[in-house]
């Protein structure tokens, strides 16, 4: 049973020892990530578009805001994120619950799982679009369906490779969290008459929340930021903000709207992951 | 009425079948024997698997990824072992920053990490040394890490570490004594994350990698705008046999168990 | 039913009552061994029968087949007359007391408690009324908010129980609630729930592997050995006059000396004659069991075996002499307080054989 | 993509505004031709780029060697501009496309060629060398080129293409796929509409239009060359717009490539020679030494690019790999690489809005 930890074990550390241990991280955190952040924040407030053009103008975020190209975009991106991440989280979360109620094969399905990390992003979806061609054909040919399923070079196409490429750390970060689940929990709503739905969702559900909003978060960033698979599974038919910014970088120089387009995205990511993680922690008040 | 054997999950198995789709074309277009990628292959050749093997490119390439993701496994190992103990036994008031820290680069896209990082190489004039590329990666590749290790500290009984206190070891000899063996296995999944976030990195790579210094991933990616030939496929197929032996061979050594925690059993 | 205090009124618990649950050769055997084998039981309504036994005994197996939890490999459970093997755990209409409580730790002791009603369908404010009794019942009123990890154990123990009788379930399956528990809470809570019980006129089964708990709250005892109950009867027959050798040495009260037949009588392996009348013209006798007060001690030599006092032990009922008999064996002698002999003193021992009780194997 | 792109012009900003510092950054110690070996009298340093050319470029060192005394030392990779300006002095001659052989004029990483040095200039297809020349200056020496052409599904199609127009028939909606933006593959179809439908090359509205008008037989847009081969190679499009003799390999499987008669776009490969070499004497030798008329078939051999030079026969199995023929080579549409190449920004957002959904 959950003890609730007593306050002495803080003393395991000394307050020297703390900070020796977790100083390193913080400051290679602050080097490596927040002084970048500040820079790219500076560039898209720059008057000029140039990397040390300094001043002070918000052209690059008005221009943005005024154009339906980047506007169209950024919808785009949300919507993709949003849609690719309520789907593999459905699917983890039913992966993970089964791995964990029934053990068999585990270790294999799980080593199964991270095998295809290891594989250069752009060569698999290569393999998936040509295995997306070989679908479509083999239903033309067996006379199931008329015309291709369309699956390439749409929203749809995007949203299944983002699908199978977070799909793993989705299901990792909720079997962790499942993976420790006493059990005796789902007995015990058993026996107070919980059918098999109202354990999932009543007891097992509130459990793989902390698991769920992980995956998620980590599944929406993402999403929102691919640059490699709505460029290639979306055929060139879909904007996302991502290839926006590549596009302005690699092409056109221009920083500043570079750096405008990342802080208008990194913006929305925070408030949304903020948003969500909100809810969740309420909604898991109880978990540690 | 046999349900208490082993159950087998039904859905995990399909889906992850589903997910070994892309994998599985891979190899079988490298050995298509026309120079071109196509599924279902057209014949059988292992020539494509030669001229990958013989390409000065991917072999340079292959052993400039293999260095910079050792570099950055161990360069993340000796930043992630300490954060997380300070994670797990440090004061409560320094904890949230450190966790909070260690999160922050894993909710930003990459590709925007990689934007402010090649800012400020250029500013201190270290845009294209290997230090730069090295540290990004740690940078992505250590979040996960700090995970799979806190999760691992936090499931050894501190009573232990503090058994062998009174057993006159000191504070540090405890923890390199008790502890650390104790999380042995959660130290090889952080060693792996860290090398598979280097070894398969493209946004980070593609902005911070020095001129004539590209990543296989990289090279691959190059390959692809120039040759439309199984070449690459073949280096694919040859980086998936190479990762299946070494996710067996972890998978024998337990370490593989630790990439998502224990599982707890019932007691009875 | 209704939360009234009954205290005082409970049913009689005689075997002779209506069989309110029945088991019939249940069978439940594991690939690995363990589980248990043709059980036959019966429980009167009202009653609560006690599973006591060493752990792999197969109790938990027993107490998990009845929840639904486990299926039987064969037998036959019957609760009111209803089969209960073919209905789903969730349709049985029981609750279950967990050994770690499995409290949902997402939901307060509220959300817990009303988690049973909830999948009954019970209505809102049926359902808030009852909670509220229920928590009152267990003296939890106050903590009705808090999340079970804010709680002590003996009050997590207390929601379990709360939860469990809330849905006035047909049967009510224990698992050992009281074993993570401190000496002083569990002997407190013990009572409690003994009160609880009779008031509610619950029927239960419990499963313990201390006899103390056995002896306080059964109604009826059933010692399990190696998935089989080999000993079934009223707390005081099943303490005072246990019939086999195994549970006379499972409860640990009292000496089990091996006495095997010589030509119409039965001896001692010290050869002292057990009288005819204590093994009451059984055959199946292998050993007697001799309650330590029945076991004198001298330091005069009275005709008593001599021996030596190895250990002394004070006890609420007196002093426990632990002696070494010439020869090696031992005996444990029970004196009084002003009576004792300390260690290392030779006596001389002399056991009321009259008063030992035959075991069979 | 183009992802070299991405850096190359990351680095080509940051080197301009953090001045020479960059020089010393240079950490790697990876690339054995590259660590400033570069400026003997007897060694040149070639920058190409990897994947075919690298071995075209290894297939043709030895000649060069023998026929110089000079040792070669092959340097490939991406980003050769920002490299160039990174690094300068370690290489001698380096391998451009049009845009950036421009580019690295107009930024001064690059010398203009000194056309009286380069043997049989007056034999390179003046259409190839107009392009990169601005006030009489020319960027680089085109050594080689690839036409733009048409590969397509004949059977399955249908009909037999034989202009660019056929692009805009009703039988390919949904079934071609081009290059996408900022890559100049794609690009290259708003002068062909200008021609096409247009008044004339410089007609870039009626390039637009007929862009928007070509929009729903796009299938998709392909970032990396191979993709669009292998899609074709799978059946998924009947038809794609990319350099014609990446469509050789596919014959066997009964698809065809077209080099429509009224002409073509075109990518080069000059070679360019940057300001600081070293060895400017070795890196003309170089050029004059691929200009030549035998080295010229080797070249096109190894690098599957048709010879720049007019007067080059090639034997006959080579002649049936490239499809560029001397009648192709005559119907080249001039492209103005300074100017094209000061459009793209602004085409490649004009080329989202009516792509992107």
């Amino acid at each position: 049973m959950t003890r609730a930890r007593s306050p002495e074990d803080d003393t395991t550390l000394g307050r020297r020892g703390s900070w020796l241990l977790g100083g390193p991280m913080l400051v290679f955190v602050v080097a490596m990530f927040g002084y970048p952040a500040y820079l790219v924040l500076r560039t898209s407030v720059a008057s000029g578009d140039g990397l040390e053009s300094g001043g002070f103008s918000l052209t690059h975020y008005v221009t943005f805001f005024s154009d339906s190209l980047y506007l169209d975009a950024l919808l785009n991106t949300f919507v993709i994120a949003v849609v690719s991440t309520a789907i593999t989280a459905v699917l983890g979360l039913l992966y993970a619950y089964e791995i964990t109620r029934r053990p068999g094969l585990r270790t294999v399905l799980l080593l199964l799982l991270v095998l295809p990390l290891l594989v250069n992003g752009v060569v698999r979806i290569y393999g998936l679009q040509l295995g997306m061609i070989s679908l479509d054909r083999l239903l033309l040919d067996a006379g199931l369906r008329d015309t291709p399923l369309g699956l390439q070079y749409s929203f749809a196409g995007i949203i299944i490779a983002l699908v199978m490429f977070q799909f793993p750390f989705m299901a990792l970060a909720i079997y962790a969290g499942l993976s420790r689940l006493d059990v005796s929990l789902v007995e015990a709503a058993q026996t107070l008459g919980a059918p098999r739905r109202a354990v999932l969702l009543r007891v097992v559900l509130p459990l793989a929340v902390p698991g769920l909003v992980a995956g998620s978060v980590l599944t929406f960033a993402a999403a929102a930021g691919t640059f490699i698979i709505p460029a290639m599974m979306g055929g060139g038919r879909v904007n996302t903000i991502p290839q926006m910014i590549y596009t302005s970088v690699s092409q056109t120089s221009q920083w500043a709207t570079a750096s405008a387009f990342a802080v208008v995205l990194v913006a929305i990511l925070a408030v949304s992951i903020l948003y969500s993680l909100r809810r969740g922690l309420r909604s898991t008040a109880g978990t540690r | 009425m046999g349900r208490e054997r082993v159950r087998y999950p039904a859905f995990a198995i399909c889906f992850t079948l589903l997910l070994l789709v892309p994998l599985v074309v891979v190899v079988a277009t490298a050995v298509n024997p026309g120079a071109y990628i196509k599924f279902p292959p057209d014949g059988f050749t292992l020539d494509w698997f030669t001229t990958a093997v013989e390409t000065p490119r991917f072999q340079s390439s292959l052993l400039l990824s293999l260095r910079i993701a050792v570099i950055a496994s161990v360069v993340g190992l000796a930043l992630t072992i300490p954060t997380a103990v300070a994670i797990t036994r440090g004061r409560r008031r320094l904890r949230p920053w450190v966790s909070t820290a260690t999160v922050l680069p894993l909710i930003t896209p990459d590709m925007l990490l990689a934007l402010g990082l090649l800012i400020m190489l250029v500013q201190i004039g270290m845009a294209s040394s290997l230090i730069g590329l090295v540290l990004g990666h740690v940078l992505i590749g250590m979040p996960l890490a700090v995970q799979v290790l806190v999760a691992a500290l936090s499931g050894v009984d501190e009573n232990v570490e503090q058994a062998a206190q009174t057993l006159g070891a000191s504070r540090a000899t405890a923890f390199v004594r008790v502890t650390l063996p104790a999380i042995l296995p959660a130290i090889g999944s952080a060693a792996v994350f860290l090398f598979i976030f280097s070894f398969d990195n493209v946004s980070i790579s593609l902005f911070l990698s020095a001129p004539g210094q590209t990543t296989l991933p990289i090279t691959m990616f190059q390959y692809l705008e120039y040759n439309s030939d199984p070449t690459v496929s073949a280096m694919s197929t040859i980086l998936i046999v190479l990762s299946l032996v070494v996710a067996v061979v972890l998978s024998r050594l337990g370490g593989l168990s630790h990439l998502a925690g224990s599982p707890t059993r019932r007691s009875s | 039913m209704t939360f009234t205090h009954q205290s005082g009124t409970a049913p009689a618990s005689t075997e002779a009552s209506v069989p309110y649950l029945r088991l019939r050769a249940v069978t439940k055997q594991y690939p690995t061994g363990g589980g248990v084998a043709g059980v036959d039981l019966t429980v009167a309504k009202g009653d609560m029968l006690v599973l006591l036994g060493p752990s792999g005994c197969g109790k938990t197996t027993l107490l998990r087949t009845l929840a639904g939890l486990l299926q039987p490999d064969s037998g036959a459970i019957e609760l009111d007359g209803q089969d209960l093997v073919s209905v789903p755990t969730f349709r049985r209409n029981i609750s279950m007391v967990f050994q770690t409580w499995a409290l949902f730790p997402t939901m307060t002791v509220r959300d817990n408690v009303a988690f049973g009603l909830k999948m009954r369908h019970v209505g809102k404010q049926d359902r808030n009324e009852r909670v509220a009794r229920a928590l009152e019942l267990v003296g939890l009123t106050e903590f009705a908010d808090r999340l079970p990890r804010q709680l002590s154990g003996g009050q997590q123990q207390r929601v379990a129980v709360a939860r469990a009788i809330v849905v006035e379930p047909r049967l009510i399956l224990m698992d050992e609630p009281l074993s993570s528990l401190d000496h002083r809470i569990r002997v407190q809570l013990r009572a409690q729930l003994k009160d609880l019980q009779r008031g509610l006129g619950l029927t239960g089964v419990y499963v313990t592997h201390d006899h103390t708990e056995a002896l306080a709250l059964g109604d009826r005892i059933a010692v399990m050995d190696a998935g089989r109950i080999v000993e079934l009867g009223r707390p005081v027959d099943v303490f005072a006059r246990p019939t086999r050798r195994y549970t006379a040495e499972f409860l640990g009260l009292a000496n089990v000396v091996d006495v095997s037949a010589d030509g119409g009588g039965y001896r001692t392996a010290a050869g002292a004659r057990i009288p005819d009348d204590v093994i009451a013209g059984r055959s199946d006798v292998v050993a007697v069991a001799l309650r330590p007060d029945c076991v004198r001690l001298s330091q005069t030599d009275d005709g008593g075996t001599p021996g030596v006092v190895r250990v002394v032990e004070y006890q609420p009922g007196g002093v426990l002499h632990d002696v070494e008999l010439t020869g090696g064996a031992r005996l444990q002698a029970l004196t009084p307080v002003g009576l004792s002999y300390s260690i290392d003193t030779p006596v001389f021992v002399t056991p009321e054989w009259s008063k030992a009780v035959p075991l069979a194997d | 993509m183009a992802p070299e792109l991405s850096r190359r012009s990351l680095l080509t900003i940051a080197g301009g505004l953090g001045a020479g510092y960059l020089l010393a950054g240079c950490g790697g110690d990876d690339e054995p031709s590259a660590t400033g070996a570069s400026g003997g009298s007897g060694e040149l340093v070639v920058r190409t780029w990897s994947g075919v050319w690298e071995g075209a470029v290894n297939a043709m060192a030895s000649g060069f060697e023998s026929a110089s005394g000079i040792s070669l030392l092959n340097d490939p990779g991406s980003d050769t501009l920002t490299l160039l300006e990174q690094r300068p002095g370690e290489h001698d001659v380096a391998w451009l496309i049009g845009t950036d052989s421009t580019r690295g004029m107009t930024d001064g990483t690059l010398e203009p060629i000194d056309t009286s040095r380069i043997e049989r200039f007056a034999q390179i297809n003046s259409r190839l060398s107009d392009g990169i020349t601005q006030d009489g200056e020319l960027s680089g020496v085109p050594i080689s080129y690839t036409a733009t052409g048409i590969i397509y599904n004949r059977d399955r199609l249908g009909f037999e293409i034989t202009s660019w127009e056929d692009l805009w028939r009703e039988e390919l909606r949904g079934q071609l796929c081009i290059q996408n933006a900022p890559s100049i593959g794609g690009l290259f179809l708003v002068f062909t509409g200008a021609r096409v439908f247009g008044s004339g090359p410089d007609d870039y509205e009626a390039g637009w239009k007929a862009i928007e008008e070509l929009a729903p037989n796009v299938q998709f847009l392909f970032n990396t060359s191979s993709d669009g081969i292998s899609k074709l190679a799978s059946g998924s499009v009947l038809a794609c717009v990319t350099i014609a003799d990446q469509g050789v390999p596919l014959r066997e499987q009964g698809i065809e490539t077209v080099i429509p008669e009224e002409g073509t776009t075109y990518s080069i490969q000059s070679l360019t020679v940057p300001a600081e070499s070293k060895n400017k004497d070795a890196a003309y030798e170089f050029i004059n030494f691929m200009l030549d008329q035998d080295n010229q078939v080797e070249w096109a051999r190894n690098g599957k690019a048709a010879p720049s030079t007019t007067d080059v026969t090639l034997p006959d199995d080579l002649a049936s790999e490239l499809l560029e023929t001397p009648a192709v080579a005559e119907s080249l549409w001039p492209i103005d690489w300074y100017e094209f190449g000061q459009q793209i920004p602004d085409w490649t957002t004009r080329w989202q809005r009516i792509f992107g959904s």
